[in-house]
């Protein structure tokens, strides 16, 4: 009998190769992003992105990984960005040419610190009493903070000049997209020490609390240390997030540290997917551009952030990433064709009915709290009014003849599956 | 002891065909078929982890299964345990789930259904097993292991089930209290009401049982009345002994 | 401090505690019911101030008391029916998560019914006298209506969980929902019931506390995390222990505001009257701190020691 | 995974929006969502009146002003990224009225964005956010503040308060952060110097919206005896501790700066506080004041009936905008600038204002008034049948203090 | 020599209610040795006791001469005494790789290793693979826990137990819920990769345990009433009631 470790090593090579094509094509889409959109305003669009996207990468260590939600992980991302501005105005203060660049290192170096301590505090046990028990932290820092106005500034917070510190690595830091390249080059770290972690023998016990931390337990480990280090490398990681979100913007308040912030990364890491590694960077993503974008078109945006978040906790817990893998594993299965059409009355009534849903929120904003604004809106390239029934039943009748036709159509889907899996079983 | 004639037993109560059930991802039933008459004791034999247990919860409604469950011809597989409880099953768990906080009387009126008193009033209940009425009053979580287990099955009782199902109420009872289970049960299927019984000690099954059934690993095993099991060695052997 | 603060500083902690134990008693019977920790809780409260604001100013104050109320919960029952029950299958993470998604929802949607300004909800002219004075200060009639109002929930709830037949399967579903279910009751429809009593009472807590704090979309925000921290150091599910961890924070963050004292009053006292200039900036901010600064830090502080070191809570059976 | 992530990405960002090149835009920096933003909708209705107007009119120089706004969610960080979308989308000036911290921050990104992008240089105005350290310490060449800061209202709020020999025991409510403690540190040094016998009977620095309960507090000015408290609180805060003053019975007056802010007027009303308010404010709101009745009225037919004079910073800025740029014939930014320093223009309540080059402060008279129930018919704020009674007029050479600006020109 | 495992006078009571009610066993090293016992006598709560998941009211749990009562279950995994659980205790959402992999990591010293990668570490995917062979779950190893059949979870339940390199293992009901067939398989599976160590087990089925058991020991009510070999157990009265109630001749 031998051992198939060929297996192993050729597991490990596709292995290799899979982990090369990602980080190949992250290396090529991060040059090009810069190169495809010069202006100023999508440099800095990319730069908070950038940041977020770590931060949501460091989110999902506790939330994906190690199953632990953290109400308060925001709190790591402000003090980053303290630690950092601090740092950037002692050095300037002392006249030490520190490269910028490196800044973010203290940054996450002094979260790090700081959430091993949060983290022997949080760690104990797993679920709702961390879930609280980081709520609680959040707060107690929140509400200490406005105590210490030299170190966190006052409701303006800490403002810093990043380019006191001069030039480095052939950058001057002011234009944003030297920033780009900084918070470029520091996402490529990031995601890729997160990664790395994610297939060490701590990130197989991080997965193991995750699903059982009982019997972590009973294979002779202390599933608070497997806890507590979740907890600090996440916290060392926002940390970084938050530097150079200080970097970007040059300004740091008690905001940063608040639970939106929390809140904030909460909704793009849950919605992104917390079972893919990319996962979380496809919310922050989302969500970011939601965020900038949409809140200038529709003063309803934090609400379609919120049934979006909704949605996603009570139809697809796997998330976009989620929803994404399962559609092209769908398109790439044999049973995708006969589907097809089913799928494609789904795809129109889903619209129809976010459609209608959209129209309806629109228009019962422009009836209630914009109603200054005028009774006219165009939503959707549509021509309504927030006063004519007209309107409203356009879109009302849009979604409920969407959500009707879905019923039927989701059984339809169901009963199709279960013949193309009984007819796959009978072959 | 006088057995019942099996004649006078006649269309089943309940009615159990081919059940299966699974405890999330492993079978646990594997297709079980059994019956019990009006007025009928019957017990279920097996070692631990034959299933017995599973079966009742499955009829009760609260695992997931397949097959049929009728009572008195009326289809009740996929309701939910209140529906079940109401359409007149009654269920005593091997756990003794007596409330601990509330007191005798608190448990006992849970067991009643709203509205209308039916076979089994509280006084029923009382006179039936006198120690809970100088106890009515107490925290149940007081009372001895087999005070509790009177407490368990008069609560079902009161809710004025057709057909109650009781899981192991011997276990850990003292020889002088298992006596008196035996006794109760057979007072309540005096006044008519079924009973399907979970039991590991033989005697006792032997004893009051119209008929037994014995499992072993999620099936019905063996079948017939207690002379027949006694004139079964191996099927003791097999199944049920140590 | 005088006799006189000392006497106002307890009443206004009374009542300040009363007020969160209306909001802390739905909260921490849903929880001790369902597991749930329910971040829209303080939602249902803002949205029963504005049913409340509302219904009032079409039929009046006391109907709205009623009516407000039966409304949150309604909207709580049918969360729970179309919402909750849902997501209980993905565990009491995806039921968090939901409600957290939905306290960010009913946030919006009540800006986009009222929009942002504060609403009008008065006190209703019929309390709006004041009761007694004491040291020459009005007390107002409403605050004492609503300390009555807090006192009679919370007698009703002890009276219908210890003494009724609901009661009873409530108390009993909570420790053993399998076995209840058994003997016969529906225990989805009294996890939904309890749900929207829940509700109900967060949406009473609304009505009432609706023209004494500002009706406005921030006041579910505003009042939130201090509720879990009373749940939590009352201990998970008891409404003894949210009875007293009420008064207790009511106490603290009067008292915090009531005491005159600063850190350099403390080191005044030891003769040090300037913060050593050596240790820059940091040390003058703590020297200028006050306890009444201090004080909405200390709930927090509680609530972290108190998971750390007592998990149960004060008055909690169950870790 | 990735592809998809990108091309997400690609579609969303080939979809931005689409501006109007040819007309001179104004970005709105404010918090849009979130609890400050029902102050914001006011001004936006400020802002947007005193355009339509000038549009109607013209425009400037013949170019229409179109208004673009920008959500800060009420974070400094936010306003920057804001503010270099505003710039990217157009803007030639960004206006932040909400909050100094905001504004701080807007003008520092301003800074840093003129000296980094000198061929593309934007102007700031300040409509709302006191602290004078914006034109003070934090002092810019590109940014104009029109409104009065807190040290200036703090002067004539002392001149006011040198007439009342009534009060001596007085009590100090502030909150935490800069805008509480400085205003707080200005009313010690100013009144406390015009008043030597005022005894300050408390002091407290409360935190910073996150108090739903104000009563402990009123009782504590109650147990001090104090005649009067003075204030820099706003919004909800102020709301709450009119209303449980109110509540209590408590006869003290109280001088604030932001009651005219929304809400303040409502709780006022509703605690029944008649004559007890007192407002140090930029011009005379009061129901006296013909000028202003004239503006008002036009205002609230046109936007449903709130008062235009809680915000008269974003008009004067529109008003001093158009004369600066009919003066210097340009709308280019070198010359705005120019233009702006020193220009003179009235104020919605019709006095003489004047934007002061060595600081690029307002200068202009200030009021003290007081929020009474007004006879049906008057102007009242919030459709609550309540209004403001012009008790003194404060004029500008009072307040106007000496320059601490050392500012960096070009 | 001392015993492998050795239980002094061993009580656990919860609030009123005594559940284990002084218990004394021995347990010799290299013994396979099987605790028996109606419903409700105590078994699980002996494993847990012994295992750590709760803490003693009193008495003594000398493990290779050493008191372990009251130390954390990671402490006593490592002195080399390990587990398996009666209701399925896998990581439902790993591969069975993955499964394997966390119980070797602390054997082999990699512990919480953060700067190496799991897959690169070639002693763990050795043993990982002798173990997948011996539990017979190669062709599978790629598949989560959770989609594996019962007798399957089963098998990796053990492997789990075993896969910690302890010489001391508590099987607690390592057959529950199999059929008959599955059983033997099961009881095969023990017997192989339990070779040479010391074994306490939990079992129902009195034939796997006459067929593998050296001793048995017999828990009614929270103590100990008997301990002997098969047939000692098997003749002896006490066990017969305790099993089958009273008067077994008189019934039959």
């Amino acid at each position: 009998m031998t051992f198939p470790m060929t297996d192993t090593k050729l597991a490990d090579r596709s292995a290799a190769l899979s982990v090369a094509m990602p980080v190949l094509t992250v290396a090529v889409v991060l040059i090009l992003l810069p190169n495809l959109f010069g202006s100023n305003a999508m440099i800095s669009t990319l730069n908070y992105l950038g940041t977020m996207a770590i931060f949501a990468l460091s989110y999902n260590v506790l939330l994906g990984q190690t199953g632990l939600l953290s109400l308060g992980h925001g709190t790591f991302f402000g003090l980053g960005g303290f630690i950092a501005t601090h740092a950037v105005l002692r050095f300037v203060e002392a006249d030490i040419a520190f490269p910028l660049a490196l800044i973010p290192l203290i940054g996450g170096v002094g979260s790090f610190a700081l959430g091993s301590v949060g983290g022997w505090l949080a760690s104990g046990r797993g679920g709702m009493p961390f879930a609280m028990i980081t709520l609680g932290l959040a707060e107690l820092v929140a509400a200490a903070a406005t105590l210490f106005p030299s170190i966190y500034g006052s409701e303006e917070g800490v403002s810093m000049d990043r380019m006191d510190l001069g030039s480095s690595f052939g950058l001057s830091y002011g234009p944003n997209v030297d920033i780009y390249w900084v918070i470029a080059v520091w996402f490529a770290i990031c995601a890729g020490l997160l990664f790395f972690l994610s297939r060490t023998p701590l990130g197989l016990l991080q997965n193991a609390v995750r699903d059982n931390a009982e019997r972590v337990e009973f294979l002779g480990f202390s599933a608070r240390r497997v806890r507590m280090s979740a907890y600090a490398i996440a916290a060392g990681i926002a940390g970084v997030a938050g530097s150079l979100a200080a970097l970007n913007v040059e300004i740091t308040t008690v905001h940063a540290l608040g639970a939106s912030t929390s809140t904030l990364v909460l909704l793009m890491t849950y919605i992104g997917g917390t079972r893919h590694f990319f996962g979380p960077v496809l919310g922050a993503i989302v969500i970011g551009l939601m965020k900038i974008w949409l809140s200038d078109i529709s003063p309803a945006w934090m609400m379609y952030f919120g049934l979006m978040f909704i949605f996603v906790v009570m139809v697809a817990p796997g998330g976009l990433a989620g929803i994404l893998a399962n559609g092209r594993a769908l398109v790439r299965s044999a049973g995708f064709a006969p589907q097809s059409p089913i799928l494609a009355g789904i795809a129109i009534a889903g619209g129809l009915s976010v459609a209608g849903l959209i129209i309806v929120i629109e228009l019962a904003y422009r009836a209630g709290l914009d109603a200054a604004k005028g009774a006219e809106i165009s939503v959707l390239g549509l021509p309504l009014n927030a006063e004519s029934g007209l309107s409203w039943a356009t879109g009302g009748v849009m979604l409920i003849i969407g959500v009707i036709a879905l019923r039927p159509l989701l059984d339809r889907l169901d009963g199709k599956r279960h013949a193309i899996a009984q007819a796959g079983g009978a072959k | 002891m006088t057995h019942h004639d099996q004649s006078l037993v006649t269309a089943p109560l309940l009615s159990v065909e081919n059940l299966q059930a699974w405890y999330g991802k492993s079978h646990i039933l594997h297709g079980v078929t059994l019956t019990v008459g009006q007025g009928e004791i019957v017990s279920l034999l097996g070692r631990n982890g034959a299933g017995r247990s599973t079966l009742l919860k499955s009829i009760m409604g609260a695992v997931t299964t397949k097959g049929a469950v009728r009572l008195s011809g009326r289809d009740l597989a996929g309701q939910r345990p209140h529906k079940i409880a109401h359409a007149g099953i009654g269920y005593v768990p091997e756990s003794r789930d007596i409330f601990p906080d509330l007191t005798v009387r608190e448990n006992l009126i849970l067991g009643q259904k709203p509205g209308g008193a039916g076979l089994w009033s509280m006084e029923d209940i009382f006179d039936l097993f006198p120690v809970l009425r100088t106890r009515a009053d107490t925290r149940a979580g007081v009372l001895s292991g087999g005070e509790q287990q009177m407490l368990t099955i008069c609560r079902t009782l009161i809710g004025d089930p057709d057909l109650i199902m009781i899981d192991e109420p011997t276990e850990g009872l003292a020889p002088k209290m298992v006596a008196a289970v035996g006794q109760l049960l057979e007072r309540i299927a005096a006044r008519g009401v079924s009973i399907l019984l979970v039991e590991q000690k033989l005697v006792i099954a032997l004893d009051i049982s119209h008929r037994l059934y014995v499992m072993g690993h999620g099936e019905i095993v063996f079948e017939g009345t207690p002379q027949a099991l006694l004139d079964a060695p191996e099927v003791r052997a097999e199944w049920l002994e140590v | 401090m005088g006799i006189e603060v000392v006497t106002f500083s307890v009443v206004n902690s009374i009542l300040y505690g009363m007020l969160l134990f209306l909001l802390a008693s739905g909260l921490t019977l849903i929880f001790s019911m369902m597991g749930v920790l329910n971040f829209a809780h303080a939602s249902f409260f803002m949205v029963g101030a504005y049913f409340g604001f509302e219904i009032s100013r079409r039929v009046g104050f006391f109907p709205a008391l009623v009516l407000a109320p039966v409304a949150v919960g309604l909207l709580g029952a049918l969360v729970e029916r179309f919402g909750l029950r849902r997501v209980h299958k993905f565990g009491h993470l995806g039921e968090l998560l939901f409600t957290f998604g939905l306290a960010f929802v009913i946030e919006e949607a009540v800006q986009m019914i009222w929009g942002r300004s504060p609403q009008d909800f008065q006190v209703p002219a019929a309390l709006n006298f004041t009761a007694f004075t004491l040291f020459g200060t009005g007390y107002p009639a409403f605050r004492l209506f609503m300390l009555v109002v807090a006192v009679a929930v919370f007698a009703a709830l002890a009276l219908l969980l210890a003494r009724t037949r609901i009661g009873l399967i409530v108390k009993a579903s909570l420790t053993h929902p399998e076995m209840v279910s058994m003997l016969g009751h529906d225990v989805p429809l009294v996890f939904m019931s309890v749900f929207g009593v829940g509700s109900a009472l967060a949406g009473l807590a609304g009505v009432i506390a609706g023209p004494v704090l500002v009706t406005q979309p921030s006041m579910a925000a505003a009042l939130g995390p201090i509720l879990f921290v009373i749940v939590v150091v009352g201990g998970l599910g008891s409404l003894a222990g949210a009875f007293v961890a009420s008064l207790l924070i009511g106490f603290i963050q009067t008292f915090a505001v009531a005491i005159n004292l600063k850190v350099a009053d403390v080191f005044g006292l030891i003769g040090v009257t300037q913060p050593p200039a050596a240790f820059g900036a940091l040390l003058s901010d703590i020297w200028n701190v006050s306890v009444a600064q201090v004080g909405p830090v200390i709930p927090y502080l509680l609530l972290v020691a108190m998971l750390m070191f007592r998990p149960m809570g004060l008055f909690g059976k169950r870790a | 995974m990735y592809k998809t992530c990108v091309a997400s990405v690609l579609a969303l960002m080939s979809a931005g929006v689409a501006m109007a090149e040819d007309t001179f835009k104004i970005a709105m920096i404010d918090p849009f969502s979130g609890p400050a933003a029902v102050v914001t909708e006011r001004i936006e209705h400020v802002l947007r009146f005193a355009v339509d107007d000038l549009n109607a009119r013209g425009g400037l120089n013949g170019q229409q002003i179109e208004i673009l706004t920008f959500d800060n969610q009420m974070s400094p960080a936010e306003t920057a990224i804001q503010a270099q979308k505003a710039i990217d989308a157009g803007a030639t000036i960004l206006q932040t009225s909400v909050s100094s911290g905001n504004t701080f921050a807007l003008v520092e990104f301003v800074q840093k964005y003129n000296r980094r992008n000198p061929d593309h240089q934007v102007i700031v105005f300040d409509g709302a956010s006191h602290d004078p350290a914006i034109t003070g310490e934090k002092c810019s060449y590109f940014s104009f503040s029109w409104v009065l800061n807190a040290q200036m209202k703090t002067a004539g709020l002392a001149s006011y308060l040198a007439s009342r020999t009534d009060i001596t025991k007085v009590y100090l409510m502030n909150a935490e952060g800069s805008s509480g403690t400085t205003t707080r540190q200005a009313v010690i040094d100013m009144v406390g110097a015009a008043r030597p016998d005022i005894e300050w009977v408390g002091d407290d620095v409360h935190p910073l919206q996150k108090i739903t309960d104000f009563t402990p507090y009123i009782a504590k000015i109650e147990a001090s005896g104090a005649q009067a408290v003075i204030t820099s609180d706003w919004g909800a805060d102020l709301a709450l501790e009119l209303k449980a003053a109110g509540e209590a019975g408590l006869d003290a007056e109280w001088f604030t700066y932001f009651s005219t802010g929304p809400g303040a007027p409502t709780a006022m009303a509703q605690s029944g506080l008649n004559g007890l308010v007192y407002s140090a404010f930029d011009g005379d709101a009061g129901i006296q004041n013909e000028e202003l009745h004239a503006y008002e009225a036009a205002y609230r037919a046109a936007t449903g009936g709130l008062s235009a004079s809680a915000f008269p910073g974003d008009t004067s800025a529109i008003r001093a905008l158009e004369l600066a740029a009919n003066a210097a014939g340009s709308n280019e930014v070198d010359a705005l600038i120019a233009a702006l320093e020193g220009v003179s223009f009235k104020t919605v309540y019709g006095a003489d204002a004047h934007s002061r080059p060595d600081d690029h402060q307002i200068i202009s008279q200030m009021a003290i008034s007081r929020f009474v129930d007004v006879p049906d018919g008057a102007l009242d704020e919030e459709g609550t049948g309540w209004g403001w009674e012009n008790v003194a007029i404060i004029p500008a050479d009072v307040i106007t203090l000496p320059n601490t600006c050392e500012m960096e020109r070009p | 020599m001392t015993d492998a495992l050795e239980l002094r006078d061993l009580r656990k009571s919860f609030g009123p209610v005594d559940i284990i009610r002084g218990v004394n066993l021995s347990v010799k090293k290299g013994e396979r040795h099987a605790l028996i016992g109606p419903n409700g006598a105590g078994k699980s709560t002996l494993f847990h006791l012994i295992s750590g998941r709760i803490t003693p009211t009193s008495g003594q749990i000398l493990f290779e001469g050493q008191n372990i009562a009251g130390q954390e279950p990671a402490q006593i995994v490592r002195a080399g005494l390990s587990r398996s659980f009666q209701i399925t205790n896998i990581f439902p959402q790993m591969t069975v790789l993955e499964n394997l992999r966390c119980a070797v990591l602390w054997k082999l010293g990699h512990r919480y290793t953060f700067w190496k990668r799991t897959l690169g570490l070639v002693d763990v995917a050795e043993d990982c693979e002798r173990l997948l062979h011996e539990l017979g779950l190669t062709h599978r190893r790629n598949d989560t826990a959770d989609s594996l059949t019962y007798p399957e979870q089963r098998a990796l339940e053990l492997g789990l137990a075993v896969a910690s390199g302890a010489h001391t293992l508590l099987l607690d009901e390592p057959m529950a819920g199999m059929s008959h067939s599955e059983t033997e398989a099961a009881l095969r599976l023990i017997m192989r990769v339990t070779e040479g160590r010391t074994l306490l087990m939990v079992e129902h089925d009195m034939g796997v345990i006459f067929e593998m058991a050296d001793r048995i020991s017999v828990l009614v009510y929270g103590q100990i009433i008997a301990t002997g070999t098969p047939e000692e157990i098997r003749a002896n009265p006490a066990v017969q009631e305790a099993y089958l109630g009273t008067a077994k001749e008189e019934a039959a």
